[in-house]
């Protein structure tokens, strides 16, 4: 599908990336995808009892995303925000507990994988409604406006939320009051075993940004660098008082909607165009880029595997250890005080 | 210094100090700027505060409402108005699967202090989808904060209350009420969410009353006064959090309910007052409680049917000598001559 | 304006319109025009008890669709529709006596001026609610389509109502199931007080359609002909099985939003730029260019005018004297049988 | 012959020999087409009659139901899914505005042939989102039907009465009944709506059980038995229209009333139960009515407080045994060993 992409090279020359950045963003993509990993690996003992949608292969675009964002910057996310909250900066522990009930969760076990939440990193809400928090990364936006802040706000959902009345609404409005958000919609082509030439009459997201005078731009979003490169654009454009942007990347869900399983066994999905987005694994392809230009080592790709594979076995230990919330707190948190 | 201003000049009032005194507080929504200013509740505020804290907004009830849950996460305080509450069921999932369950599902970490104003009423054929009374549908969600003023002392300071209240309050206003008039101090005051109010003291039956019912209920006990009934008439004020307690007080004192309610009955807020007081008073009462409210069916725009519709004092007056086992009496339809779909001139306080 | 208009001619000479069809045009332009000032004069006698909107002044997009439109054709309105109502052919007496709130109204009284009903002329829907019926209409191609039948089904509705999500989510599932849908917004620049301008981010609502696939042209909403002739393209694109297409038609409001009288005096709108709109009058637009093509006299001018004056007295005559409904039907009519 | 089959199956049956009858009606929805196929209520249907009568739709809830009302309008019979009732909220405006009100307001010429299916359910941390019961609201508006069957023969028999019938029908699933077995028909047949029915036949006390809740009343009866109590079980079946003669009937005679709703207490459908019988059979119950349902809060995700959050058949025996003043007992859980969050394969009928 290189083909149907605006572009396909990731780097220019004009304003390099960042070292630190690239090695950050392979590490991220790495916790998540390990983290992910355990889980579908846990699941089957049936203590994560909740809904639970993985994000694996999908790992650049919430990374890309989130390279371009300051730690004091908003996300909004959807049921699958594993990737988002890790690649935001949310807690690693706090989160497995979330998706094990536990009280220690970063909802104490009220919101589950759906519902994550990180407001000290700026994760504000994920919904279990798709299209849902559309609306509010933008009402985000307007107050970072109406403080006049730098802050910029990004909203995370997926091809099908583009279908909701509520994006169209949110566009229209962040474009009329020229607001800093940003509209990443990370398009893996299906809404359950639905996919997008189903439910939507052009296969054009990005260009759908024109509506509402607003730039739009389709990146590979198995392409780390070249989702941040777009982030970093748009970003830059929001916090110069630009307004908006639509980024459309395009990308794949390794495994089944919601669970721990893969599915090709239900054969919605063509095997071959599977097979193809793996062999394009995001983590393989910046691993590769890092290395040919000697930015990363052996010892470093091993270091990084170990340090997050005992940081999620840490946070699995943590995460079953905790206490499930007492009975007390049922009718507790109803309403704010 | 007992000022009297109308409703519409308290709840205006109510915003212009809440936005003095907070700077997260900004305003918003369908027609807030314009010449009609919602019945005059936001006139002059664009002019006050500048295009960037008070706005209109695109004809996007869903979206917007979602922007106003996101400012409220970020930190603000919205205030957002609907011109009628039928706009709000395309807000329906922000305001119930969002905004009601933001606070809970975060673990009590996150709040959501948002107001969204509606407007509920009656008369000149507004018809089926300008004239629902939608409360009971908000009522029963948990998260969600419901409130009906009836006075302007209690629109200016209920409101306030909202605006300072950290979760989702359904602020709904009746369009009969705007040209109200009674006693609104100027400084800053609050009226507690969750507190009914003794509108009228009684004796003989209590009628629990939700927003402009009160008045028609109260109008009601005043005729019942002159056959020696006493009713005593509970301005419900908030429907969530619900006083229970100052109901069934009440209840227990006169041993009578009825319940008179804006909206449907069927699986409607009166059922619950009902079936509150069914449950906490059983055998308690002397005779079956009685639930005056819309019929069940849309509202016609026809005069001829909507003044069958819509209940007034005198069905009140006379369910309440029925229900003391009086009997059925010509009753005054007040006022009189009757052009029943526009607010009765004669009837607008000082409350 | 004009120059911010796709074409400016009404008339190709490839295609010409049929004499009829124009004749028809200008006479229905004179029956909804003179019906509207009936209303505006008699409204203050406070008979018909119900909110009111006027449509004077966009004759030309109501009586434009539907001159290119079939009797078997659907159509679905707003709570502006007595043109729409008119011009599809619905009946005058029926409508006046629905203002007027009696039994003989096409709705027995129970719909009012909002919600104007007429099955028989096509009329299914007419709505209160912005943004509501424009759904429905893509429903109706929908049942159009599953049956086999030739017809087509239209959309009547404002620019405002293309803020709305449902625009959107109607727009994508009429174009990916090619459904015999017209797009009809009549863009008079204002919602109730609000301008365009601070209500969307671009002045643009024809090309949106881009974004679905489907053909969206602009027009002239105050020159009949040109309506009529997108209409007769669009129509012929949907029977032939080419789905749905987007109509922007350019026009103007006469009257207050909602209500019998003018408004200049809360000077929401620039007055030159209404004047400009007045001068340019659909009907005498439509009358000048009948005259210059000899299409039409002075006799048959105030022959048109005669009928339909007489017409109107009629209707209003049958609907004052008209029964208002029975308290027995209060409850009727809740549930179909 | 009596063949048992799934509830899901039932469903499967119903719609398909509807499509069968009459071509007006065709299906669509999320998922309609899946493998998971609505948990196999619409397997094999796209296949059956094609990808034009049987279709999935775009994430457009509010546009796809307007869509449906317009094809009714238009003469069709559609019937739509919702794999959540919490995602109808995204339609309020078409199903409450629009769909429940074209009848009476076209003056009783138009109607509006729709069924709109969506799911409620428990369990495997759902969360406040995906969890909700909310016939409460849709049985408040008059226009609307709104059913919910229990067992498999009442799915296919309310089905296809609900296809056939010329209103806008909610019609309310469970998850956790998709694989509960029953006695069905294979001809076509119709269970009329409006008809409650007693599922199990008592004299000491009526529990009025909407949706799954009756077969947690039922096991509750079951175990009543043990105790020598005999409690009634109504099943609502219709919430509206409300079959209000069978309710009032049995609580006539059993002088006893315990509603058992899935959803909300606080405005909610059981508010209604309770206020009819105080309404109608005033001073004829022998003990104050008791109101099961969720406790006024969103549902918590974790299985911890999940557990305490949906009343089972021992709270129900509990209160049961408390109204008819016996001393509190350990009451046996069932099933034991207990996992509350998915259903329970030895409770799965036939009913
Ligand atoms: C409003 C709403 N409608 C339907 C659903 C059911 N649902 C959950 S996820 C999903 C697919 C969404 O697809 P997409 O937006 O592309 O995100 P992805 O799952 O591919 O990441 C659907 C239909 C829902 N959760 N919310
Ligand atoms: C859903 C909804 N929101 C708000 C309103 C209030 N309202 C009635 S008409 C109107 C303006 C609509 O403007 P437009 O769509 O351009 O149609 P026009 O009145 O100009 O013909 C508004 C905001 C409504 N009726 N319905
Ligand atoms: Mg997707
Ligand atoms: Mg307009």
């Amino acid at each position: 599908m290189g083909n149907d992409l605006e572009k396909s090279e990731p780097m220019t020359a004009v304003n390099p990336i960042p070292t630190e950045t690239m090695r950050w963003m392979y590490r991220q993509m790495v916790l998540i995808r390990e983290t992910e990993e355990a889980i579908a690996r846990l699941y089957h003992e049936q203590q994560m009892r909740c809904p639970t949608h993985l994000c694996g292969g999908q790992e650049a675009v919430a990374v890309g995303l989130c390279a371009g964002l300051r730690a004091d910057d908003y996300v909004f996310g959807t049921y699958r925000s594993h990737g988002i909250y890790l690649a935001k900066g949310g807690d690693l522990k706090q989160m497995m507990a979330e998706l094990y009930g536990k009280v220690t969760g970063c909802a104490r076990g009220k919101g589950g994988s759906m519902q994550l939440v990180s407001p000290e990193a700026g994760l504000l809400c994920a919904s279990a409604l798709v299209g849902g928090t559309i609306p509010e990364a933008v009402g985000a936006a307007l107050a970072i406006k109406l403080r006049r802040e730098e802050r910029v706000s990004a909203a995370f959902f997926g091809d099908a939320a583009t279908e909701e009345g509520v994006w169209h609404e949110a566009m229209n409005f962040a474009s009329l009051r020229k607001l800093p958000v940003i509209f990443m919609c990370e398009n893996n082509f299906f809404a359950v075993y639905t996919h997008i030439s189903h439910r939507q009459a052009e296969d054009n997201i990005y260009k759908r940004a024109a509506s509402y005078g607003m730039p739009g731009v389709r990146v590979d979003g198995n392409k780390a660098l070249e989702v941040y490169e777009a982030v970093r654009e748009a970003v830059e454009r929001a916090r110069s008082g630009g307004g908006p942007s639509l980024i459309e990347a395009r990308t794949y869900r390794w495994r089944e909607h919601c669970g721990p399983n893969c599915d090709e066994e239900l054969s919605y999905r063509n095997p071959d165009e599977a097979k193809a987005w793996m062999t394009r694994c995001p983590i393989q392809q910046l691993d590769q880029f890092l290395t040919q230009q000697q930015l990363m080592g052996d010892s470093q790709r091993a270091a990084v595997r170990r340090e997050v594979l005992s940081e999620i076995e840490a946070a699995v230990t943590f995460a079953k250890s905790s206490p499930f919330p007492d009975a007390s707190e049922l009718m507790q948190g109803v309403y704010a005080p | 210094m007992n000022r009297n201003i109308t409703y519409y000049q308290a709840l205006n009032e109510a915003i212009r100090q809440m936005m003095e005194t907070d700077s997260r507080v900004f305003l918003f929504g369908e027609g807030v700027p314009d010449p009609k200013a919602i019945f005059g509740s936001t006139a002059g505020l664009q002019e006050r505060f500048g295009p960037e804290r008070v706005f209109d907004m695109p004809l996007s009830e869903a979206g917007m409402t979602g922007v106003a849950v996101g400012a409220a996460l970020a930190g603000m305080r919205p205030v957002m108005t609907h011109q009628r509450i039928d706009f709000t069921l395309l807000a329906m999932d922000q305001i119930v699967n969002h905004a009601a369950k933001r606070c809970y599902t975060s673990g009590g970490r996150q709040a959501v202090p948002l107001t969204i104003r509606s407007i509920i009423g009656r008369g000149w054929g507004q018809g089926s989808q300008h004239s629902q009374s939608l409360h009971a549908m908000y009522a029963h969600v948990p998260g969600l904060k419901v409130v009906m003023p009836v006075t302007p002392y209690d629109a200016k300071g209920l409101l306030i209350a909202s605006v300072e209240d950290n979760n989702p309050v359904m602020f709904i206003e009746h369009r009969w009420l705007y040209g109200v008039t009674g006693h609104v101090p100027e400084e800053i005051y609050r009226v507690p969410l969750g507190q009914a109010n003794i509108f009228r003291e009684g004796s003989d039956l209590t009628i629990v009353a939700v927003s402009y019912m009160t008045l028609e209920a109260f109008r009601a006990a005043e005729t019942l006064a002159k056959f020696g009934i006493n009713a005593e008439v509970v301005d419900v004020r908030t429907l969530r959090p619900l006083d229970e307690t100052t109901i069934l007080e009440s209840v227990r004192k006169t041993g009578r309910l009825m319940v008179a309610d804006t909206g449907w009955g069927t699986v409607g807020f009166s059922a619950e007052i009902v079936a509150r007081v069914a449950e906490k008073l059983h055998g308690q009462l002397k005779s079956a409680p009685i639930r005056i409210g819309l019929p069940d069916c849309p509202t016609p725009t026809t005069p001829a049917l909507a003044d069958l519709y819509y209940p007034r004092a005198v069905h009140i007056a006379a369910a309440a000598r029925a229900m003391l086992g009086l009997a059925a009496e010509e009753l005054p339809e007040t006022p009189t001559p009757v052009q029943l779909d526009v607010p009765d001139k004669s009837f607008t306080g000082p409350f």
